[in-house]
């Protein structure tokens, strides 16, 4: 049985990798992937922590944060596709007509 | 019964929203008037029913509203609001017939401030539960600053700024206090009730000291600015000179700081840790007012802002007076509110009607004015007379009974205020000798006196003043009724 | 007789041995593809009555050695346009997702004293989902290959790839969801074993047709190979692959085909099942349903290698309108079918 | 399981289904009848919801409570959804989009109405997300107009990184609890008290939150969004999707980590002080009508986080009552931007700036009854007697000096009086300031919208006995830890 | 059974899987080191440009393709996640205490997706060229 420290301690490294790349990426697209990932991470937590626990919320969770991983993933694609088609860029650096 | 309070509390309002409907002048006028003269009416009937030998309050009306949080709609009034809401009904039918014939932009949202001024005034006077008086209290601020800052002078947006962020800020301070009030005694009684007369009463049994003075003085905080009294008192004389003369008579009107301080803090007071402390506080302010009014009224060149700073001066005897807890001094207190109520408004009015007539206010360049307007001048000399305390009319009788009532506890506070009374003479006969006496100044081109309506109503309020300067009694036996008891309570407990 | 159950329950679970197993099964899987080549070269050539590879051996049969020995000694070549690691490491995952989709693949199963015995290099609860999710990293593979190279005509074969996969992977989903359904399990052995009396394909003939079509496009065979069209694309996705490089897609593609192939005997055509009165006897018992299993695997195979030569290309458009407009509510339609059947109490 | 009781979710969703493909076999010019058919089945699900008030019960295996705290939220989100519609009829007009736009709206404020009521964090989640969903496609609603899309993509990535966030959160309460259900967290949280797994998931629960309360410093989209998004939309998002917000972190810190107070209060406090200053502060300074509302949102949302800090049932009532009529008071003032924003497109269609302050130059004259409310809803957001916003305040303020929290108290009071300021300015450009503009025939669903919310705000500002009752049972429920 | 290592046991299941695995990682590298060794190497520049059909390749071929499909995507990742759902509800279709409302709840599910469908085709989402 591989202890679920490790399975902790790899999700937390890919959302680490996943927060990083969000802040530090300007690609829409890339700045999708890092959302993704840290999804991702979340679920992994949830369905080692699922198989600690020897109980299947987790995973049922881990299923349901998929699906809304996805839906999120569609929603975030038709926005850039809109603005890649305003803009015919998807760098968020040209994405400045109200100030922060 | 018919519910008396709440019909000269809401009339007036119901009338400030018909005005705002009315197309022209004359409607609003007309509306403007007969909502006011109702209002009088009803005050007369309520004055002539009113038992003045009761400390009570009286024409009570209780309504639950929001239970859960202890809110009612209580009204009331007592001694020391009668006069005052006598002051406001008497005064404003006359202020509207004063402006009956100005020409002025929008007249409906004009007539409709006034109004609305009238009903949230007399609202805190009536108010006899907290929430309803801090909501009174505040809706107060509402058409006075519009009154400021829409038919107001050259400065009137910082003016009006300013009056409302320092009384704003005041009242949220003692909303802080009515809060801290409020959960003190939940905690001690385990029902909430925010009605004013419960909460004084309670005020006492609440066990730590500091808190109860933390209360007192956050309280006291709020009315203070409201009176105004020195050193929060920088808003006052922007705010009346810039505002129209309706406006500085409303703002004269404005009796609620004052009647705060006799309604609320006066019977608190015994009961903080520290009266005496509180008394010094009060007394200081108030006498630091007088004089230092005085002074600045001395150094004014516009005679309107002359004015403003008389009344901060004038309204130092009414917290001295507090101050001073002997009935005879806390009498001549609220009887100085109510004759500095009356003297003040034709005091505004005859300075609008300068500024009118001649374009400016500026003492030095006008002069001669009594030639070609006598009617304005008998009266201005009078309410001039009656302002630095001349006997025989209302402003002696007051300032006198809060001098010689103080004296015995507070002397050295007394003889700062009495100094003051030989530069209050000083200014008051300077300014009218350059303005209105003299050699007329060929300047000011051709000017005619104040017709039929200026001079109705600011005879009848001149008139007056003579009558209470004469016979006092009709206003001052209730007032003396409040505050013997008042003071027969700081006696129990040894203040 | 207890005892003997016990050893063979302990080389059965034992998984080290399962690995070796896999290993073999590994092996033949790529002697079958090897075969399959030479099958469909000899078939193709048979529909258009030409004799196919004739020279080397007899039948041509040694043609596979002699293409091997090509494969092994021609130079690699990376284009200089090319991104080194992602070219170098394409292959190796097209080959991983086939490896892996064939760990959980049943071979057959041997069957003693009623019991059977799934030859397999391992079993799992959830094994068509992984079979599912493992196929569908060739995908990736696909266009790793084709990004890499950084040629136009192998972007646009991998575009087309997965404009024709995101058509057919859910009317795929839904078949393998109402054969789930019917069978009550997602272990494919068990579904396999759930036809002992009928087979899936007599329950839901809609689902099947919609999944056998829906498993050619999976596969990329004729009509639905749009991504390596020769005709347009050159070799398609894998145009700048030589030598062995090339030897792996290709495999890949053929070792797809088999296991698509015998998903479809899985799922739909019965599995190893026989009737009990041939499997009683223990020596049929190990050997007949493997071979019957294979057998019917063989003709699917035969199948589809026939259709290549009956239908004409489709285009992508019409792939992706196929899939879309027609594959998924028939999909739907027979997931209802099958609710249908399951709340009237046919199975 | 009486299914009786989801009979107003079920009524959104039949209704959104049902505008969707109605609208899809209608022609654009004829789709208006889709804000119509919306907005009565908001209001059936608001009769529903309010006919069944007061019954209690447990769905689907324990994961979704009807209680009064749900039903309560429910209502506020039901009633911001009925602004939403009713406003959005005028919105859409012409619009070949407008399905979409209900629909989205519909799904939008069931996924709030199901965080409301959620007893699970996964139904939280789940229902969180949804609604999330439907609005980052709203915000993005106007395809051709850039700042649409950009206030869409700021909401989508920030609103994406809190989900992400608080997903981790849960899944650290869930391998420290073992559990998802809001109860036996609150029941098994010794786990999380003596193990640093608890802190670090208060740490992502707040941050994720945070963003979608927009707290400062998680502040930096709303904004942009609410400045960019339609008004309509901005209506939904301040005064509805701020509240879901609201109503989990209640939720997820009140009931399920109570155990965990000492770590959370004191964050709570310095956000809610931060956020409040800073909200006013930057308000101050704007020219763009709709993000001085965004900034006085940011406010808004600092004083209802004071609720977390005090903690007593007082406080709790006066910030679930905070909830009740700040969705009345700032879906009213979105909305008469967006009726401003209509006039101003219907005289110049290319204005770049149809939310400016200038634009609202005697609007007095010239919308008489949309300057009226205006009037109301910012009054009222500053706290001006009679109405809803003093009537919370006072509840929310009076709760918080009770507890002996006097600085912060005074610091809300201040920021209060700050306020004014900005609030003050927008009376003075709608009244005082002349203007050349024409007097123009008001949008009438516009004037619908707003006449409702303004009757909303008064109402509970005079009449507040009820809904201040009604207030503290919900946070009855908050206190008891659920069921 | 001591000693033996039970295979029903779900993570010794993927024993094999890593066994397999390792071999597929490790085959296809191996494999092209003794091609290296066997096969021909000529350096020539013109084998180690793109192949365009004979002609010199212009420019990159990683550009932005203007991709018709991307709707079919979105479309796809949604549907396909569906399926998703579908999956656990497979094994409890059948004697399982909770299989009424679970046919009930899936079948509104495929029911709402269906909506989505149309909802697709009738915005012409699902055509390849506008």
């Amino acid at each position: 049985m591989i202890p679920v420290v490790l399975y902790l301690a790899v999700a937390a490294i890919i959302f680490s990798i996943g927060l990083y790349g969000l802040m530090t990426q300007r690609s829409g697209i890339r700045i999708l992937m890092c959302v993704e990932l840290m999804l991702n991470a979340a679920n992994l937590n949830l369905v080692a922590f699922s198989s600690y626990h020897d109980d299947l919320t987790g995973q049922v969770f881990a299923l349901f944060s998929i699906a809304l991983a996805a839906c999120e993933a569609a929603i975030g694609f038709a926005i850039l596709m809109a603005l890649y088609r305003m803009k015919d860029t998807i760098s968020l650096d040209n994405i400045n007509v109200l100030r922060w | 019964m018919m519910p008396i309070l709440s019909m000269i509390v809401l009339i007036p309002l119901i009338f400030a929203a018909l005005a705002l409907f009315t197309k022209t002048k004359e409607q609003a006028r007309v509306i403007a008037l007969a909502g006011t003269v109702i209002v009088l009416l009803l005050t007369v009937y309520m004055y002539f029913n009113f038992d003045s030998t009761i400390a009570d309050n009286q024409f009570e009306e209780l309504a639950q509203w929001v239970p859960s949080l202890g809110i009612t709609y209580h009204l009331g009034v007592d001694g020391i609001a009668m006069p005052l809401i006598l002051l406001n009904a008497i005064v404003l039918p006359f202020l509207v017939l004063f402006t009956w014939n100005d020409d002025r932009k929008s007249p409906n949202k004009f007539y409709a401030c006034i109004l609305a001024t009238e009903g949230a005034v007399i609202g805190v006077f009536t108010a006899l539960d907290f929430f309803l008086f801090y909501i009174f209290w505040e809706l107060t601020l509402v058409p006075l600053f519009f009154m400021v800052s829409i038919w107001g002078g050259p400065n009137k947006h910082k003016a009006a700024i300013k009056f409302f962020i320092y009384t704003h800020v005041a009242s949220l301070v003692m909303l802080l206090g009515i809060f801290g009030l409020y959960f003190a005694a939940w905690d001690m009684t385990g029902t909430p009730t925010l009605d004013i007369p419960t909460l004084i009463s309670q005020f006492q049994f609440i066990e730590s000291g500091a808190a109860k003075d933390m209360i007192f003085l956050a309280l006291l905080f709020g009315f203070i600015v409201k009176i105004p009294s020195f050193p929060f008192h920088s808003w006052q004389p922007d705010a009346y000179t810039e505002a129209p003369t309706a406006g500085s008579v409303l703002f004269v009107m404005l009796k609620i700081g004052g009647y705060g301080l006799f309604k609320v803090m006066l019977p608190m007071l015994p009961f903080t840790a520290s009266p005496n402390l509180m008394i010094t506080i009060m007394a200081a302010l108030g006498s630091v007012s007088v004089l230092y009014g005085a002074f600045l009224a001395l150094s004014q060149k516009d005679l309107k802002r002359m004015v403003a700073y008389s009344s901060v001066s004038h309204m130092g005897y009414v917290t001295l007076g507090a101050a001073g807890l002997v009935s005879l001094s806390v009498s001549g207190a609220m009887f100085q509110q109510f004759s500095h109520g009356l003297i003040m408004s034709v005091m505004f009015m005859s300075c609008g009607i300068i500024k009118n007539t001649t374009g400016t206010r500026i003492i030095n360049d006008l002069g001669g004015l009594a030639q070609k307007m006598p009617k304005l001048a008998v009266i201005m000399v009078m309410t001039f007379m009656a302002s630095l305390g001349l006997p025989g009319l209302s402003g002696f009788i007051a300032e006198v009974s809060v001098l010689a009532g103080s004296f015995g506890n507070l002397p050295s506070y007394v003889l700062i205020a009495v100094s003051a009374i030989v530069i209050t003479a000083a200014y008051h006969l300077w300014a009218l000798q350059r303005a209105m006496f003299g050699v007329y100044n060929e300047k000011l081109g051709t000017v005619v006196d104040i017709d039929t309506f200026q001079t109705v109503s600011m005879g009848v309020i001149a008139i007056l003043v003579l009558y209470f300067g004469l016979n006092p009694s009709p206003v001052l036996d209730m007032m003396l009724t409040n505050s013997d008891n008042i003071v027969s309570l700081m006696a129990a407990m040894g203040v | 007789m207890i005892m003997m159950s016990m050893d063979i329950e302990a080389i059965i679970y034992n998984p080290l041995l399962r690995g070796i197993l896999g290993l073999c099964i590994m092996g033949a899987v790529f002697g079958g593809a090897c075969v399959a080549v030479w099958f469909e070269r000899k078939l193709s050539a048979d529909v258009q009555q030409r004799y196919g590879p004739m020279r080397v051996g007899p039948h041509g049969l040694l043609q596979l050695v002699a293409d091997a020995i090509k494969l092994f000694t021609k130079e690699d070549i990376i284009p200089k346009n090319a991104d080194k690691l992602l070219f170098v490491s394409a292959p190796i995952l097209l080959m991983g997702s086939v490896f892996l989709m064939l760990v959980a693949m049943p071979f057959g199963a041997i069957i003693v004293d009623g019991q059977s015995y799934v030859i397999a290099a391992t079993e799992m609860d959830i094994s068509i989902l992984y079979i599912e999710a493992m196929s569908a990293i060739s995908i990736i593979g696909i266009f790793m290959v084709a990004y890499s190279a950084n040629n136009k005509f192998s972007v646009l074969g991998a575009f087309r790839n997965f404009a024709r996969m995101i058509g057919y992977e859910v009317p795929l989903g839904i078949c393998i969801v109402s054969v789930a359904i019917m069978a009550g399990s997602l272990n494919i052995v068990e579904i396999a074993e759930a036809q002992s009396p009928l087979w899936f394909i007599i329950m839901q003939p809609l689902g099947a047709i919609v999944f056998f079509i829906a498993l050619m496009a999976d596969m990329g065979r004729l009509p639905f190979d749009q991504n390596e069209s020769e005709e347009e694309l050159i070799a398609g996705w894998m145009t700048e692959y030589t030598s062995m490089r090339f030897g792996y897609c290709f495999f890949a593609e053929y070792i797809h085909l088999i296991l698509g192939s015998m998903l479809v005997v899985l799922l739909f055509l019965g599995g190893w099942n026989l009737p009990a009165f041939l499997t009683d006897i223990t020596i049929l018992g190990i050997i007949l349903p493997t071979a019957f299993f294979l057998l019917k695997v063989a003709l699917v195979i035969l199948f589809i290698i026939m259709i290549r030569w009956a239908v004409p290309r489709y285009r992508i458009d019409q792939v992706v309108d196929l899939s879309w407009k027609k594959l998924l509510p028939l999909s739907l339609l027979n997931l209802g079918w099958v609710i249908g059947l399951g709340l009237l109490g046919v199975y | 399981m009486d299914m009786m009781l989801l009979a107003p979710e079920i009524t959104m969703a039949v209704t959104g289904l049902a505008v969707l493909l109605i609208g899809l076999f209608l022609p654009t010019d004829s789709k208006k009848i889709l804000g119509y058919l919306a907005s009565l089945g908001v209001l059936v699900a608001l009769g529903l919801t309010i006919s069944s008030l007061g019954t209690e019960a447990l769905l689907f295996y324990n994961t979704v409570s009807i209680d009064a705290l749900s039903q309560f939220f429910k209502i506020v989100f039901l009633v911001v959804a009925l602004l939403f519609s009713i406003a959005g009829i005028k919105y859409t007009e012409g619009h070949s989009h407008t399905e979409e736009f209900f629909t989205l709206g519909l799904f939008g404020t069931i996924g709030m109405m199901f965080v409301a009521s959620a007893n699970d964090l996964m139904v939280l989640f789940v229902a969180f997300e949804l609604a999330s969903l439907a609005t980052y496609a709203l915000a993005g609603f106007e395809k051709k107009n850039i700042k649409s899309l950009e206030a869409a993509m700021k909401y989508f990535i920030i609103g994406s990184l809190s989900a992400a966030l608080m997903l981790l959160g849960i899944s650290y309460v869930y391998g420290a609890t073992g559990t998802t259900s809001i109860p036996e967290i609150a029941a098994n949280s010794a786990v999380l008290v003596s193990s640093p797994i608890g802190l670090v998931s208060v740490v992502l629960l707040l941050a994720g939150f945070g963003f979608k309360i927009a707290l400062v410093p998680f502040h930096m989209w709303a904004p942009d969004t609410y400045q960019g998004s339609p008004s309509v939309v901005s209506a939904l998002l301040a005064a509805g999707s701020k509240k879901m917000g609201i109503v989990a972190a209640l939720k997820v810190f009140v009931v399920a980590l109570i155990a965990l107070k000492a770590d959370w209060q004191i964050a709570f406090a310095i956000l809610a002080v931060i956020t409040m200053t800073y909200g006013n502060v930057v308000a101050l300074r704007q020219t763009s009508v709709k993000r001085m509302l965004a900034y006085s949102s940011l406010a808004q949302a600092g004083y209802i986080t004071m609720a977390f800090v005090v903690l007593t049932p007082l406080a709790l009532g006066g910030g679930i009552f905070y909830a009740l009529s700040h969705g009345f008071m700032k879906a009213g003032a979105f909305i008469a931007t967006a009726a401003v924003t209509y006039m101003v497109l219907s005289e110049n269609k290319d204005s770049a700036d149809p939310d400016h302050i200038e634009n609202f130059r005697g609007l007095g004259k010239r919308m008489p009854i949309t300057a009226l409310c205006m009037t109301i809803f910012v009054f009222a957001l500053a706290g001006i007697p009679l109405t809803a916003g003093f009537m919370s305040k006072f509840v929310l303020f009076s709760s918080t000096i009770e507890a002996g929290f006097v600085w912060l108290a005074v610091i809300a009071i201040l920021n209060s009086a700050i306020s004014l300021g900005y609030y003050a300015k927008i009376v003075k450009y709608m009244y005082f300031l002349p203007t050349d503009g024409e007097k123009i025939s008001e949008p009438f669903p516009y004037t619908i919208a707003l006449i409702i919310a303004a009757i909303g705000v008064l109402a509970i500002g005079f009449w507040s006995q009820p809904f201040v009752h009604w207030a503290m049972e919900a946070a009855s429920v908050l206190l008891t830890g659920g069921m | 059974m001591s000693g033996i290592i039970d295979i029903s046991n779900i993570a010794n299941s993927y024993i094999p899987v890593a066994i397999i695995l390792i071999v597929a990682l490790v085959m296809p590298p191996m494999t092209m080191l003794i091609i290296k060794l066997l096969s021909p190497r000529s350096k020539s520049s013109a084998k180690y440009t793109t192949y365009e059909a004979g002609s010199l390749p212009i420019g990159n071929a990683r550009i932005q393709f203007n991709v018709e499909y991307y709707l079919y995507a979105i479309a796809f990742v949604l549907f396909d996640i569906e399926v998703l759902f579908l999956y656990p509800w497979t094994t409890i279709f059948k004697g399982h205490d909770i299989t009424g409302v679970a046919t009930v709840e899936m079948l509104i599910f495929i029911f709402v997706v269906l909506f989505g469908y149309v909802y697709l085709i009738k915005k012409e989402a699902l055509k390849w060229m506008k």
